[in-house]
């Protein structure tokens, strides 16, 4: 078993060396790292821990086990289920023989997971537990060339039929027969490693693009492990890592980050005891490297405020002022800026009192690098953590790029922009604003589907991202809108409708906005506030209302709403490429949006056109000079009547900025 | 085995012979015991008003009797005249028993019955101190004639022999009755009585029908304050005014046992076994154990009691339920 | 706050159970043993030692007895200090009659009189609960006294009435008796209570202690789960006695040097409880907080006149005294029930959730 | 009131004592007996809570004991775990019969229960209740608890697994060390339940194990009572409300009022008796 590992070294801009596979790497790791922890899972309530050499050992029995099963190079085999160890060992198992994994969505539903099983043609299912074996027991009829079924956790699983359904305990004991019988398996396997080449398939990822059937991203095994290592290089990742992985496992940022990244760098990471403990067990191991999606670090933060709400009168009041002590000197100090010796001072207090202590109960204490990516971050939400000392960055990225295209390097960071191209990306803008790409992590091509394989990735492979954005002076990358939405003014200046809608919606007292401008001569918007929030401000500044609709026209909410807007006319007057998507004007709907109404889907995204039809009038307007509008509309209650909502909605104007009037405005509002 | 059987007989036969043979010196011990009974079964009675009421097992009440003892000697000291000074004493239980209401039971409702027997013992540290504190610590003798009792005796002549009643005592023993009778037709005639019951029965059912808990626990707190003021007088009057008195008044604790905590009836008859219990077992068996059993016997009888009968006298059975 | 447990991760269920998980509690812990161990020593002077250091160690222990009793069981018991009698006139007994046995085995054997009489009273408990129970405890307390006073035996007929401690030499050293320091009791003191206390926890924390809680907090359902009332109502007061009677020897032996029947008497049974109460029932922490509360306040009470130089007699700061510890009995029933141990365990609570109120 | 005489007449699924079968149920004929109550009959002071009750409980199966408030279930469960003691009737349990039995002798014998209103330690965390459950399969002494090295911390760890293992199974390890006091009802029923299964009881007892649980608590607790049944083929009987839950979970239903027996059989048998009809609508007797 000690057979020393083929130097077979791939070379990539002249300097990354690299083994073939990851399985390689897995070989390496149990000689290097032998005795360094490499894999947690708190199960029955403590760390059970894997060193390399122990991961070794498990992914190696069950590897032979799938072989003595008949797992031939190619297969595919699908991993479904939440982040436990013997999945992750899964991959490495199946790589080894030169299957391809196929992780699924564990929350998606028997029909979709039919879709994806069905079309990457997967011969065996690794399931976590009774609830996804049942899943895909319900699909047999068909999965044609579905085989075995195996599981981890046993409960209920006993009295399946024992012949397809196995346990993969028994698929280890499988594997320990088979060496057992010949002595020479553990050799002929670790020469079956040595055999993987760097561009064979290495997984495949089902992307769920909003329209369609997921595609299946085939990454090679050169794709991920140059990604892998240009990541760990540019954040200095090591062996000292510490990880939990909690998002799903068919997410290619996962995939990076709890598999190719800590197997390159030989990290060890962390799988919880369940998805309901997860803050408390991140709080336990208290990561170093930790990544989560915008959504995470907003609903920690709403916790944060929900939390201190119920604090005494004095704590909150500190807490209040080390935060804003925070705002004022927090990110120049992580940034490595000079503050000065008062800030400093309040700042290190702060740290002793506030920051210190609310890092230790995020777990966030040890954290190094943090990374958020998927969707735009709240300004807000972004700067507080940074404020606080943490090393909080962003990346934009793609599963057909192996997750990494840019990234904020340490001290350059702006919670507007997704920062540098990584290492070995190339970056350019088409024509059009979108963004594209070259990198050695761009995909092979999706599965079965060359159509879309031809459309997304040119011949001399740049990769479309379908992303709108541009390179700005210090050489980051904004991404401002999805490519195909972004639409042009009539003075030819570009119109990115998400951008300024997200731009509005960071504003707690903002739930909703609608913007349009397309084929229009300005911009203007339909403004939805959030009735919590708002209600909570009303409430604090005496305002007495009825109703949501009598408090959405409340002279003083318009007021509110109007100096967002302002604000955000500012700042989108400091970019000269949107400087003209300026919003002129805006009102705010009497009615909340909702999906009982076909105006939201129902994961609550706004359903554009329904919108225009529904609201033509009131869009009328918006580019009439009328100051109001009366709209009479349907609705459905919650009991299932419906009934007319009837209103005369306030349209505002709202003066715009050029490009200096910005630059004072930026400095009054430091 | 010789000395068994004498043991024996020394210990069931020789005091029976000994009671028969001397029936007057009988007859005083009883007499004795009765009245030190009736002491104990007043201590008693001032718990039992409480835990009725408000389930608060008093443990404060034998220093209420001292407390209550020592501000009317106190006060005559000072030269207020006797019956003034029996009246301030009685505001001064009175604002003992709103200030315990108010400062301690009005905050510890709904807590359990052991953390509001701690609350008093916590209250029989601040009156000890307190008492120590403003009338000193010295034994004092009760103003007895001042209030107009009698400190003489009389003499009953029978079996030829004499039995002694000192005056004192005839009038504890009548008071004593007196006030059982007044607390009788108090709990079953008055309205404030009624409502005391009621809320010894439910507590939610005296509220709704409109009796404030926090008046009646004030009520019974003050009552017992007054009982204690009178058992205050009557013990004073045959020995001193004194902090060891405290140390006595725990005997009401088994004179409860034997009688039931809610039971007044319980508390009279429990008060008179203890006391006559005891004398007799000092007499006619103490000087086999080297004497000073009454220390002793009242809690070792309420324990063997126990072990029968762990309902009290009067106490039902109870069934759990799960 | 300075509770910040972030990476720390149990990976055994040794560790996870360990008494003290948190690492800061483990320092926080060590620094106290040092504390008592080499800085009391060195630094303390033999006043402090002796009025304030040693007797606070003898009530912790009586109080950790009580509280098994008290706190884990739930058994009132107001006989605690006829319990210490038993064990102090035992060790007095065995000391007199063995003089050549080691004077820590006797002390350690004297715990087992206190523990036989402790079952002998808590043989009612099967049958009473709560406050019958208590009372059934001070016909104990009576009666031992009135022992401790008519058995002259007990005191091998000493004209005083007292007991007297003979000199009893260890390693060489006068551990008890008059000629032994100040400093040599303490520390010999000091490691019985603290290896007494680390007993007491591994006790409670094991399936003995649980049994006792199991009884205390719902005692049908304990039975239904197959806990003999029998047997773990009389193991607890057998333990818990036994405590009181090493406290009762070690008070007599370390301590006092000569003792009477007053040493022994219900006051002290109120005493220890109200240590046990102030502290905290159910915490073996508190059992010192609550010794060092009732213990030490009246010391300082008593320091305050001569330190401000007032002629106020030393009668006058008792009785205040009395008042204090009786106003705050009432006000720590009625604000925290559970004692300064909880108080500290919230304290403790908040400084780990810190900055957010409560844990979520 | 009906008489019993009269119950026995009317209800179809009655069987006679120790006979094991229940009409129809060619399944349970074949399984051993676990339990037997015969003629059993209890009283308070004069009153009668049970009157001449007789039915069976098989190895393995789930089975249910409903009827009105009062009806005498709790009562009939104090009985077969020795709490109360039956003036009349006899009680055999694995084949043995016992006229009196100490709680805790019941619990020794493989027998273990939940209370209708949660019995939990309310001093103690999840993890020490469920602990406690074990406290019958701890054996070491004094001494080794004192030290708490070798076998006693052996034991102590050994336990602890069994426990977490429960833990994982009830999917309550966001609680495990939380105290019980502050945890909603729900959980301290499903803890409850992790204690009584800590005691690995043949059978078990449930009194209303959901009572005062919304929809989805129920359907946890209904799941996990069907988990517990198959997995480790503990025999149930439990006291329940809600029709639709017994119909589910029960293999048979025993039916009581007013102390009585008005039937007995499989859910549906019981479902269309007329008695339990009119006893369940409150038809006066």
């Amino acid at each position: 078993m000690n057979k020393p590992v083929n130097e077979q070294l791939l070379e990539i801009g002249g300097q990354a060396q690299s083994l073939p596979s990851v399985p390689h790497y897995l070989l390496r790791n149990a000689e290097r790292y032998r005795d360094k922890i490499a894999m947690r899972h708190k199960d029955l309530g403590i760390w059970r821990e894997w060193t390399w050499a122990d991961l070794l050992v498990e992914v190696r029995r069950f590897s032979l086990g799938l072989a003595q099963l008949g797992l031939q190079p190619g297969d595919k085999v699908a991993i479904i289920g939440n982040n436990r160890p013997r999945l992750y060992w899964t991959f490495a198992a199946v790589q080894a023989i030169g299957g391809v994994p196929v992780p699924v969505y564990a929350d998606s539903v028997a029909e979709e997971m039919g879709y994806v099983l069905d079309h990457a043609g997967i011969r065996f299912a690794v399931c976590q537990d009774q609830e996804q074996v049942d899943k895909v027991l319900s699909l047999q009829d068909k999965l044609v060339g579905l085989e075995y079924l195996i599981y981890d956790e046993d409960r209920g699983l006993r009295a399946y039929d024992q012949n397809q359904v196995l346990a993969f305990d028994y698929v280890q004991t499988l594997g320990d027969q088979a060496v057992e019988r010949d002595v020479g398996a553990v050799a002929s396997w670790c020469d079956a490693i040595d055999n993987i080449k760097p561009d064979e398939l290495c997984v495949m990822l089902y992307t769920s693009g909003t329209t369609g059937r997921p595609k299946g991203v085939m990454l090679s095994h050169r794709n991920l492990i140059l990604t892998c290592l240009n990541a760990n290089r540019f954040d200095s990742l090591s062996d000292r890592e510490e990880t939990i992985a909690y998002l799903p496992l068919a997410w290619v940022g996962d995939h990076v980050f709890s598999y190719g990244q800590s197997y390159t760098a030989g990290y060890c990471v962390c799988c919880p005891e369940s998805p309901d403990t997860v803050t408390s067990d991140r709080r336990e191991i208290a990561p170093s490297y930790f990544f989560a999606p915008p959504r995470v670090f907003e609903n920690l933060l709403t916790s944060i405020t929900v939390n201190m709400e119920d604090a005494g009168r004095v704590k909150r009041k500190m807490f209040d002022y080390f935060i804003n002590v925070a705002n004022k000197h927090g990110e120049k100090i992580l940034n490595g800026e000079r503050v000065s010796p008062i800030g400093s001072l309040m700042y290190g207090l702060g740290r002793i009192f506030v920051y210190g202590p609310l890092k230790n109960r995020l777990g966030m204490s040890k954290v190094r690098v943090a990374y958020t990516a998927g969707e735009a971050i709240g300004p807000d939400i972004f700067r507080f953590y940074r404020s606080l000392g943490i090393n909080l960055k962003q990346l934009y990225g793609q599963t057909e790029a192996s997750v990494y295209i840019t990234a904020q390097p340490d001290g350059q960071i702006d919670a507007d922009t997704v920062g540098t191209p990584s290492l070995d990306v190339e970056i350019q803008i088409a024509d059009n604003g979108e963004v594209m790409y070259r990198s050695p992590g761009v995909f092979l091509g999706y599965y079965k589907n060359d159509e879309a394989t031809q459309s997304t990735k040119t011949a001399d492979g740049w990769v479309h991202t379908g992303d709108a954005g541009f390179i700005d002076d210090a050489g980051h990358l904004r991404i401002i809108d999805r490519s195909k939405d972004v639409g042009k003014l009539n003075d030819g200046g570009l119109f990115p409708p998400k951008y300024i809608e997200n731009k509005l919606k960071f504003f707690s007292d903002i739930k909703e906005v609608v913007a349009f401008g397309d084929g229009r001569d300005y911009v203007s918007v339909f403004v939805n506030i959030d009735l919590t929030a708002v209600a909570n401000w009303a409430e604090r500044n005496n305002i007495v209302y009825g109703s949501y609709q009598e408090l959405a026209a409340h002279p003083d909410v318009y007021e509110m709403v109007h100096a967002h807007v302002k604000k955000v006319n500012a700042d989108l007057a400091a970019e000269p490429r949107v400087a003209s998507a300026q919003i002129k004007r805006f009102l705010v709907l009497h009615k909340e949006l909702d999906a009982d109404d076909g105006e939201l889907t129902r994961t609550l995204k706004v359903r554009r056109n329904f919108i225009v039809e529904r609201y033509g009038e009131l869009i009328d307007a918006l580019y009439s000079d009328k100051t109001e509008q009366f709209v009479s509309t349907t609705v459905t209650f919650e009991d299932g009547r419906s009934g007319k909502i009837e209103a005369t909605v306030q349209i505002q104007d709202v003066e715009g900025f050029n490009h200096h009037a910005v630059h004072s405005a930026a400095e009054v509002s430091a | 085995m010789e000395t068994f059987v004498a043991g024996l007989h020394a210990f069931l036969v020789a005091p029976f012979l000994d009671m028969v043979s001397l029936p007057d010196f009988l007859l005083q011990v009883i007499w004795e015991g009765f009245v030190s009974g009736i002491l104990y079964a007043l201590i008693a009675l001032g718990f039992v008003l409480i835990y009725k009421a408000s389930a608060v097992f008093n443990f404060a009440q034998g220093i209420m009797v001292v407390f209550a003892a020592l501000v009317l000697v106190s006060l005559f000291d000072l030269g207020v005249p006797a019956w003034l000074a029996l009246i301030i004493t009685i505001a001064v239980m009175g604002l003992l028993a709103l200030s315990v209401e108010r400062l301690v039971l009005r905050k510890l409702v709904n807590q359990h019955e052991a953390i509001l027997l701690m609350a008093t013992i916590g209250l029989t540290l601040v009156l000890k101190g307190a008492g120590q504190l403003v009338f000193g610590g010295e034994p004092k003798s009760m103003i007895t004639e001042e209030l107009g009792f009698s400190t003489g005796s009389s003499d009953w002549e029978v079996f030829d022999g004499i039995v002694i009643f000192q005056h004192i005592d005839i009038a504890a023993a009548v008071i004593a009755i007196i006030m059982v009778a007044v607390l009788g037709v108090f709990f079953s005639k008055t309205r404030i009585g009624r409502a005391l019951r009621a809320v010894a029965d439910d507590h939610q059912a005296a509220l709704s029908v409109g009796i404030s808990l926090n008046q009646i626990w004030a009520i019974v707190w003050f009552a017992s304050g007054i009982v204690a003021l009178v058992t205050g007088i009557m013990w004073g009057a045959r020995s001193d005014v004194s902090f060891a008195l405290e140390i006595i008044a725990l005997k009401a604790l088994a004179v409860l046992i034997l009688g039931g905590f809610t039971s007044v009836p319980g508390a009279i008859v429990g008060g008179l076994i203890v006391g006559i219990g005891e004398k007799l077992f000092e007499v006619y068996w103490g000087p086999m154990f080297g004497g000073g059993v009454e220390a002793w016997f009242a809690y070792v009888l309420a324990l063997i009691f126990l072990l029968f009968r762990p309902q009290g006298m009067f106490g039902e059975r109870h069934i759990e339920r799960v | 706050m300075f509770y910040r447990e972030a990476g720390q991760f149990k990976t055994t269920y040794e560790a996870d159970q360990a008494m003290l998980p948190i690492a800061q509690d483990r320092v926080g812990l060590l620094l106290i043993l040092l504390i008592a161990f080499a800085a009391i020593p060195l630094l303390a002077s033999d006043f402090f030692i002796s009025s304030i250091m040693i007797p606070f160690l003898v009530f912790a222990l009586a109080a950790v007895g009580l509280n098994i009793l008290m706190g884990y069981a739930g058994q009132l018991s107001l006989g605690t200090g006829a319990f210490m009698g038993v064990g102090a006139y035992a060790c007095y007994k065995l000391a007199t009659l063995f003089p050549d046995l080691n004077i820590l085995i006797v002390v350690f054997l004297s715990g087992f009189f206190a523990a036989g009489i402790g079952v002998i009273f808590g043989l009612p408990s099967l049958r009473i609960k709560g406050l019958y129970l208590a009372i059934t405890t001070l016909a104990a307390q009576f009666f031992l006294e009135w022992c401790f006073i008519r058995i002259g035996w007990l005191y091998n007929y000493n004209d005083s009435g007292a007991i007297e401690v003979p000199q009893r030499m260890l390693f060489g050293l006068a551990i008890t008796g008059p000629h032994a320091t100040p400093i040599t009791r303490y520390l010999v003191i000091l490691t019985i209570v603290a290896i007494m206390t680390l007993v007491a926890a591994n006790v409670l924390r094991g399936r003995i202690g649980r049994s006792w809680m199991m009884i205390r907090d719902m005692d049908i359902a304990a039975e239904l789960m197959g806990i003999r009332p029998l047997f773990s109502k009389l193991s607890a007061f057998a333990f818990s006695s036994y405590y009181c009677g090493v406290a009762g020897a070690l008070m007599v032996f370390f301590w006092l040097g000569s003792a009477e029947v007053e040493s022994f008497d219900i006051n002290h049974s109120f005493l220890i409880m109200f240590m046990v109460i102030i502290g905290g029932m159910g915490s073996l922490a508190g059992c010192f907080m609550g010794a060092a509360f009732i213990w030490v306040l009246p010391v300082i009470l008593r320091a305050i006149p001569s330190a401000f130089e007032l002629n106020i007699l030393a009668a006058t700061m008792e009785h205040i005294s009395s008042i204090i510890i009786g106003a705050l009995i009432i006000f720590f029933l009625i604000v925290e029930p559970h004692g300064l141990a909880r108080l500290w365990r919230v304290g403790k609570e908040k400084l780990r959730t810190w900055p957010f109120p409560y844990a979520t | 009131m009906s008489t019993p005489a009269n119950a026995h007449g009317d209800s179809p699924a009655t069987t006679e004592p120790g006979v094991v079968a229940a009409a129809g149920d060619n399944e349970a004929q074949r399984r051993e007996q676990l339990l037997s109550v015969e003629n059993v009959t209890l009283t308070f002071g004069g009153v009668k809570a049970i009157s001449d009750i007789s039915f069976n409980i098989l190895k393995g199966e789930i089975r249910a004991i409903i009827g009105p408030n009062g009806a005498g279930k709790t009562s009939m469960l104090n009985v077969i775990n020795g709490f109360y003691h039956p003036q009349k009737g006899r009680i055999s349990y694995k084949g043995k019969t016992r006229k009196r039995m100490k709680p805790y002798q019941a619990a020794s014998s493989g027998i273990a229960r939940t209370f209708q209103n949660v019995a939990l330690f309310s001093g103690m965390s999840t993890l020490d209740n469920i602990m406690s459950g074990r406290s019958l399969k701890m054996k070491r002494g004094l001494i080794w608890q004192m030290l708490h090295v070798g076998p006693a911390r052996r034991e102590e760890i050994a336990h602890r697994e069994h426990v977490e293992h429960i833990i994982d199974f009830l999917e309550i390890a966001h609680i495990r060390k939380q105290p019980v006091g502050k945890l909603p009802y729900g959980l301290q029923k499903r803890v409850e339940l992790g204690r009584a299964m800590a005691m690995e009881p043949e059978l078990l007892l449930l009194d209303e194990p959901m009572a005062g649980m919304n929809l989805e608590e129920k359907e946890d607790m209904s799941r996990f009572i069907l988990d517990l049944n198959s997995e480790f083929g503990t025999t149930i009987a439990l006291i329940e409300h809600d029709m639709g839950v017994v119909m589910d979970l029960a293999d048979r239903v025993v039916v009581l009022d007013y102390g009585q027996k008005i039937a007995d059989g499989t859910p549906a048998e019981v479902q269309s008796n007329q008695n339990v009809i009119d006893a369940y609508l409150g038809v006066a007797h």
